[in-house]
């Protein structure tokens, strides 16, 4: 045997070890796919009645669906990540705040094309159909429909002898000052401003109802104008915690879910949540303070109205489902199922709302005997509708909508916590904003 | 007096060690309403399993209209329906983990002999090369790392996390095992040559069994930076079928309506393998380290 | 068996230094030899290259007639045992000993036979199932000869084996080195830097420093015609007394001088040394060089004063300042002077060394071995 | 060394080379490549080519210059801790007495924990409604009502660095046990024969013994709080308002929720740079070769 041989055997030796092993690892990891299953992307809510439907549409069609879901904390992030990297993904669900960004990144398609989809628009609320479109597109049939509304402890009012809830943010602040008095609550106003996907939401609420705009309808940023109502919102966020003490300084570390549980666990008098959250709020196996939940209007700011927030989330096409004729066809098909109507019913939509709390926009199950009754067990099927109607969809939404909601919420939340004055956190959200708009 | 000294010092110790695991364990048997309470029930008044039950007794299921869970994952017990995906998360952690362990040892045991037992040109050029990729922040390396996983069309699946968990446990499994093997007599390299072992064989069948105790330590810290990397599985998984323990254990803490206690248990699931193996291994972490360590 | 021929070698590190510059060295089939010298002086470099454990940079080495230069340690037929033995701490006795004829695919009877055979001959039968950290120093030094010689080498290497045995062993294993050579009938390479060893052991010594070879030789030639000082001062205990002085010549005769010290040279070295009358040289004399018994002889004595009187037993050391310098002779001890006692010692002037004073190197080497 | 050696070392080193060169280097190049577009993903048809105007952007924005003030006083708060904790920790192990096996082993505890896990726990242990802290200073009277502690932008930084510290503080124990172990008993004999008290023996042997211990322990932590990404994640998203915006924390904002590759590369890029210079410095000021 040559010495060159010999070294290059050895060498061999090592190297073949490490690139077994590697494949081995690989293969292992590999996942096998089913033939061509419908590909549906969800967050994670209401997944039993997902799977449900999804088992009757399966049943009824033959067709077969790869259902996953992924918590919405991490959905936004996820699924830029699967476009990007081409995952095979047919129908999910969209939340309206990013529906331009991914239109404009041509990951979602138009469903223009589609009579059998468009026809439901008949049916649907106006401003719910609005919140899909975009450029004059509409992308998705809805999936669920709701707006944040204000809500309160009837026992806790009762009890520091207040007879009705408050009309006005101002009333919010004298309601909330006796109650704390009478030893209530420490903080009877429950706010809840981390930094998350509802802050947003929340914000809106505040500014919406104080007679405010992010921006105008042209898109330029009014929010650092002062006499607009952004100003006044966060001035009297700021006061709240910081002058009246109604509204926990712990606020900007309390998400909605742990808002949520505070509220149910009697910690507070007031509190802004989404609607849907009611039926939770007055079950007794959630809540210490069920059946004294009850909602009011939005208060208003002076110069403001009961105006709120709406938001809908739907069901979107993607690109690549798209293009290929067949899965196109399919998708639609599952879209209908669950956007629209399942054997000749609004069956989703009506599950939805039976099991868990969903709202829907989706006007004659208003008309529903059984959905009236479920909804008079805990809550005023009369304030929903009056709310609604007084509900606006988000102003700024765009496709710079995610990098700017990093700037304002930080924003936001620094003038909450004293490390800057309104002025300036408003105007450094506008800057950006403005910035965004430009290089567009 | 000193007998005195080490008592109280080495409570105030276990102490600080233990109690946030302690408080951790307690809460993950609280009821809901129990775990709410002000101030908090340091013994569970009436503790539960429900919530490891829920991960482990939940299964894959077909779903109709009728079997459905009605309500809200809420009144299940805030149990959320993501529960089921903690023990497959564990298996795919395990499975990265174990495959990190077998090719980082691939890796960088060669690479470490040669580096301390073979006077080659180059070799300290290596060294250094090897130490300065241990610099670089892991933060750092995401954007290239989510492209090239990309172009492998590894995106979601268990192979991204393989492969990018090398380069962050190679350099450190090199690390200690160069610092091991130089500890060793190098007469015994010779001797090995001399009796007719190529370097490879003189690696196998000399010096590795002479380094068994920092191999555990090298095979413990990869397993572990492994099991508990987030960073890049939070990057590179999306779904439950690739997702890792870290991850599905993240991302409860921001589902929609959740039990504190059932996050707590989760956590407790996450802490009870590496801590497992750590203390059962104790031994050999802190005599594989330190040869490696001092010398440095 | 094999002769092994090292042509002009040469190694240079990567760092430049030399470890050896152009050595050549010739040792026979079966021959005992023993590298001597100081650390550093390049002795264990030699027997690395001759391992295979490290390559040369320039020159050739043979093994017989073949070209080994490029072959690895582990494709070469020798054997080598380690100062520290590096026993295989991890596997037995029986195990450590048998490792290379595993290695080298020896039939599994032939390996026991053979591992046994080697025990037997060692007298380490009963560790055979031990761990090398249950045995003394002498008992691991025992085992890493019986791995080196179970092997049946062409060629025997050992570096330093000794060293770290205390001094009574040291003496019971050189026996047993030299036993093992002439039983097994094959080329040995000793390295060490005590002299002792190396005049006990080998057939031939090859003294080197810097990695130039000063002298090889038998140890009678190395020890009685030392090439140079350096050589001349490594051997010998306690070492060579040096004395500086002049040639001179009368009456046919060469005598070295110093001050009013006379000492008349052998007739032999006349040949050499003829017609250098008044060069500096360096008389060398080995300390046992006195003949305390014999009549003090003209320009065969030494007159000076005993400085001091060091007994080790059988034998002392007698501290004697002659014209302004300190020797050192050994002497039996029923020899009673004292210190300060101005006395007359006869000197063995037939094998004085005469060395030029300058360079080192001794006028009377005639280039014979 | 001979050319068998050079070969199979090269053939030893050759799977850790391609690994690193294909997971370390030609992601670090690539990244710079990155860095020099204006690449935003939700943007996928418009990737101009911007030189280095990602890093104009970078240096320009005030909350880069307060990132990397945060994560420097992250770092230093948080190795200064790690050091003091680990040292005390590491001379109590070294005492021999009953239950030091046990104490030793209890100390992995911490290290092996996920930091996911140690996140939650801490985040609970921190939460202002029915955490354990403010449910044990309440009891024990210290404070009268809850307070808020993640939410305090004054509390934050430091509360992250305390979970952060409680979890490094094993793997730095071990290091300097290693170094306290390596002192030869005979130099604490001489002390005391020459007289010296416990403390001058702690400050003359000991102290000085650990050096490179120590060396290492800073070193290494440091690398680690810098880089240092899960807590934050977990524990405040940056929060409240850009109270613990730290630099890892901006390099993800800037790439996986703005988006936008090409700044996030830039800052990954300046972060990896600004790492090196500080391991390097360290190294260089403190006197140790690697």
């Amino acid at each position: 045997m040559s010495q060159r041989s010999y070294r290059r055997r050895e060498f061999l030796k090592a190297s073949a070890a490490a690139t077994l092993a590697g494949t081995g690892a690989f293969s292992l990891a590999r996942q096998a796919f089913a033939a061509d299953p419908i590909n549906f992307f969800a967050w994670s809510a209401g997944v039993d009645q997902v799977k449900s439907h999804i088992s009757a549409f399966e049943a009824k069609t033959g067709l077969k669906v790869a259902y996953n879901n992924a918590p919405w904390a991490q959905y936004r992030d996820t699924l830029v990540t699967k476009f990007v990297g081409r995952a095979p993904l047919d129908v999910l669900w969209v939340s309206d705040s990013w529906l331009p960004e991914w239109a404009e990144a041509g990951w979602l398609a138009p469903i223009d094309g589609y009579p059998q989809l468009l026809k439901y628009n008949a049916d649907v609320d106006d401003f719910s159909t609005q919140s899909m479109m975009y450029k004059g597109k509409q992308y998705g049939l809805t999936y669920y429909t709701d707006y944040m509304g204000f809500f309160y402890d009837e026992d806790k009012l009762k009890k520091a002898g207040i007879g009705a809830p408050p009309k006005t943010w101002d009333e919010v602040v004298q309601q909330s000052l006796k109650i704390k008095k009478a030893g209530l609550a420490e903080y009877p106003l429950m706010l809840s401003m981390a930094r998350e996907t509802w802050l947003i939401e929340f914000l809106s609420a505040m500014v919406f109802s104080h007679g405010g705009r992010f921006v105008d309808d042209s898109g330029v940023a009014v929010m650092q104008d002062k006499k607009r109502g952004a100003h006044a919102a966060l001035s009297w966020i700021v006061e709240a915690v910081n002058k009246h003490k109604i509204v926990s300084p712990a606020c900007v570390e309390i998400g909605e879910l742990n808002g949520l549980k505070a509220f149910t666990s009697g910690n507070h008098a007031f509190a802004l949540l989404g609607r849907y959250r009611v039926r939770t709020l007055n079950d007794p196996k959630q809540s210490q303070i069920a059946g004294r939940v009850r909602q009011a209007l939005m208060p208003a700011g002076p110069g403001g109205s009961h105006a709120t927030v709406g938001w809908n989330r739907f069901y979107g096409l993607t690109s690549q489902a798209a293009a290929n004729k067949e899965k196109a066809a399919n998708a639609v098909k599952l879209i209908e199922w669950f956007g629209g109507k399942a054997d000749g019913k609004y069956a989703f939509q009506k599950l939805m709302f039976m099991d868990v709390g969903s709202g829907f926009a989706v006007k004659p199950l208003f008309k529903d005997a059984e959905i009236i009754k479920a909804y008079q067990q805990y809550s005023d099927i009369g304030m929903y509708e009056r709310q609604q109607a007084l509900a606006k969809k988000k102003d700024v939404i765009s496709p710079w909508f995610g990098e700017w909601d990093e700037v304002n919420g930080t924003a936001w939340q620094a003038a909450i916590v004293g490390k800057s004055s309104v002025d300036d956190a408003l105007r450094k959200s506008a800057d950006s904003w403005n910035k965004l708009r430009k290089q567009g | 007096m000193k007998r005195i000294f080490l008592f109280c010092a080495s409570t105030v110790f276990l102490v600080y060690v233990l109690a946030p695991v302690a408080w951790l364990v307690s809460s993950s048997v609280q009821q809901e309403a129990e775990i709410t309470s002000r101030p908090p029930h340091w013994i569970p008044r009436e503790p539960t399993l429900e919530n490891f039950e829920a991960i482990f007794a939940a299964k894959e299921k077909q779903v109709t209209y009728e079997t459905r869970r009605q309500g809200d994952p809420a009144t299940g017990g805030y149990i959320p329906s993501t529960a089921r995906n903690l023990v497959p998360a564990m298996w795919n952690s395990l499975i990265v983990a174990v495959a990190v362990v077998i090719l980082n040892l691939v890796v960088s045991v060669p690479a470490a002999y040669a580096m301390a037992k073979i006077r080659f040109v180059g070799r300290s050029a290596s060294i250094y090369f090897m130490l300065t990729t241990r610099v670089i922040p892991d933060i750092a390396l995401v954007v290239p790392f989510f492209f090239f996983i990309h172009k492998l069309g590894l995106l979601d699946h268990l192979g991204s996390l393989v492969i990018t968990y090398l380069a962050i446990t190679v350099p450190f499994g090199v690390f200690i095992l160069v610092g091991y093997f130089e500890s060793l007599p190098d007469e015994l390299d010779k001797a090995a040559r001399i009796d007719g072992c190529s370097r490879l064989q003189t690696l196998l069948r000399v010096y590795l069994p002479l380094a068994v105790p920092s191999l555990v330590a090298v095979v413990l810290f990869t397993f572990l930076t492994s099991w508990n990397e987030f960073l890049l599985a939070l990057m590179f998984t999306q779904t439950p079928a690739s997702q890792t323990m870290p991850i599905i254990v993240a991302a409860f803490t921001s589902d929609f309506t959740i039990s504190f206690s059932f996050i707590n248990a989760a956590g407790v699931l996450a802490v009870i393998p590496p801590v497992i193996l750590a203390v059962v291994f104790e031994r050999y972490i802190v005599s594989g380290l330190t040869a490696g360590a001092v010398k440095g | 068996m094999a002769r092994i021929r090292l042509e002009s070698a040469g190694k240079r590190y990567p760092n430049g230094f030399a470890a050896l510059e152009s050595l050549s060295l010739d040792i026979r089939d079966k021959e005992f030899v023993v590298l001597l010298g100081p650390s550093g002086c390049g002795k264990s470099t030699t027997l690395n290259l001759v391992a295979g454990l490290e390559e040369l940079t320039s020159g050739s080495l043979y093994f017989d007639d073949a070209t080994m230069n490029a072959v690895p340690a582990h494709r070469r037929d020798v054997a080598m045992v380690f100062q520290s033995y590096a026993l295989y701490p991890h596997k037995s006795v029986y195990e450590n000993i048998a490792f290379g004829l595993r290695m080298r695919g020896h039939p599994a009877g032939e390996i026991e036979k053979r591992v046994r055979d080697a025990a037997r001959r060692l007298e380490i039968e009963p560790l055979l199932e031990r761990r090398p950290h249950q045995l003394s120093g002498g008992q691991r030094q025992r085992v890493a000869l019986g791995r080196a010689l179970v092997r049946q080498p062409a060629v025997f290497l050992m570096d330093e084996p000794l060293s770290n045995l205390d001094a009574a062993l040291r003496i019971a294993m050189r026996a047993e080195i030299k036993q093992l050579h002439h039983t097994m009938q094959t080329t040995f390479v000793y390295v060490t830097h005590d002299q002792a060893e190396a005049l006990t052991l080998a057939d031939r010594i090859v003294v080197m420093r810097d990695g130039v070879i000063q002298q090889i030789g038998s140890p009678e030639a190395i020890y009685d015609r030392p090439r140079n000082t350096f050589v001349a001062s490594f051997l010998g205990n306690p070492p060579i007394n040096y004395l500086e002085g002049f040639l001179r010549e009368k009456e046919n005769q060469i005598c070295f001088a110093r001050g009013a010290l006379s000492l008349i040279l052998p007739r032999q070295y006349s040949e050499r040394l003829r017609g250098q009358a008044g060069r500096p040289v360096k008389l060398g004399l080995r300390a046992e060089e006195v003949d305390e018994h014999s009549v003090p002889r003209a320009g065969e004595t030494l007159h000076g004063r005993v400085s001091s009187v060091l007994p080790v037993g059988s034998d002392q050391y007698l501290g004697f300042e002659v014209e302004g310098s300190l020797l050192f002779f050994r002497v039996g001890r029923d020899l009673r002077h004292k210190e300060g006692e101005h006395v007359a010692l006869s000197v063995n002037v037939n094998r004085a060394q005469i060395f030029d004073a300058s360079t080192g190197e001794s006028l009377l080497w005639d280039g014979s071995a | 060394m001979s050319r068998y050696d050079q070969m199979s070392a090269l053939g030893l080193l050759a799977p850790m080379l391609v690994v690193l060169l294909v997971v370390a280097v030609f992601p670090v190049l690539y990244s710079f490549w990155v860095s020099l577009f204006d690449l935003k993903l939700t943007r996928p048809h418009r990737v101009p080519f911007v030189w280095l105007a990602n890093y104009a952007t970078v240096f320009q924005d005030p909350l880069f210059w307060a990132s990397v003030w945060r994560t420097t006083w992250f770092t230093v708060i948080s190795v200064a801790a790690i050091m003091v904790i680990a040292l005390l920790a590491a001379l109590l192990l070294n005492e021999e007495f009953r239950g030091r096996r046990f104490l030793s082993a209890v100390l992995l505890v911490p290290w092996a924990i996920p930091y996911v896990a140690n996140g939650l726990m801490w985040k609970w242990i921190y939460d202002s409604g029915y955490g354990a802290l403010n449910g044990l200073l309440f009891q024990l009277d210290f404070i009268d009502k809850y307070m808020v502690w993640l939410g305090d932008s004054e509390k934050t930084l430091a509360l992250i660095a305390n979970a952060f510290v409680w979890k490094e503080v094993p793997l730095a124990t071990i290091l300097i046990l290693v170094g306290l172990k390596s002192i030869p008993g005979d130099l604490y004999s001489a002390a005391r024969v020459d007289g010296a008290n416990v403390w001058r023996r702690f400050v003359h042997i000991t102290l000085p013994a650990l050096r490179p211990s120590f060396m290492l322990v800073l070193i290494y932590e440091a690398m680690m709080a810098i880089r240092h990404f899960d807590l934050f994640f977990i524990l405040t998203e940056g929060g409240p308002a850009e109270a613990s915006h730290v630099l890892a924390w901006e390099v993800y904002v800037e790439t996986f929720r703005k988006l936008s590759f090409g700044t996030g590369s830039a800052l990954a890029y300046i972060m990896a740079i600004l790492t090196f210079l500080l391991a390097f410095a360290l190294i260089r000021a403190l006197g140790k070769k690697l």
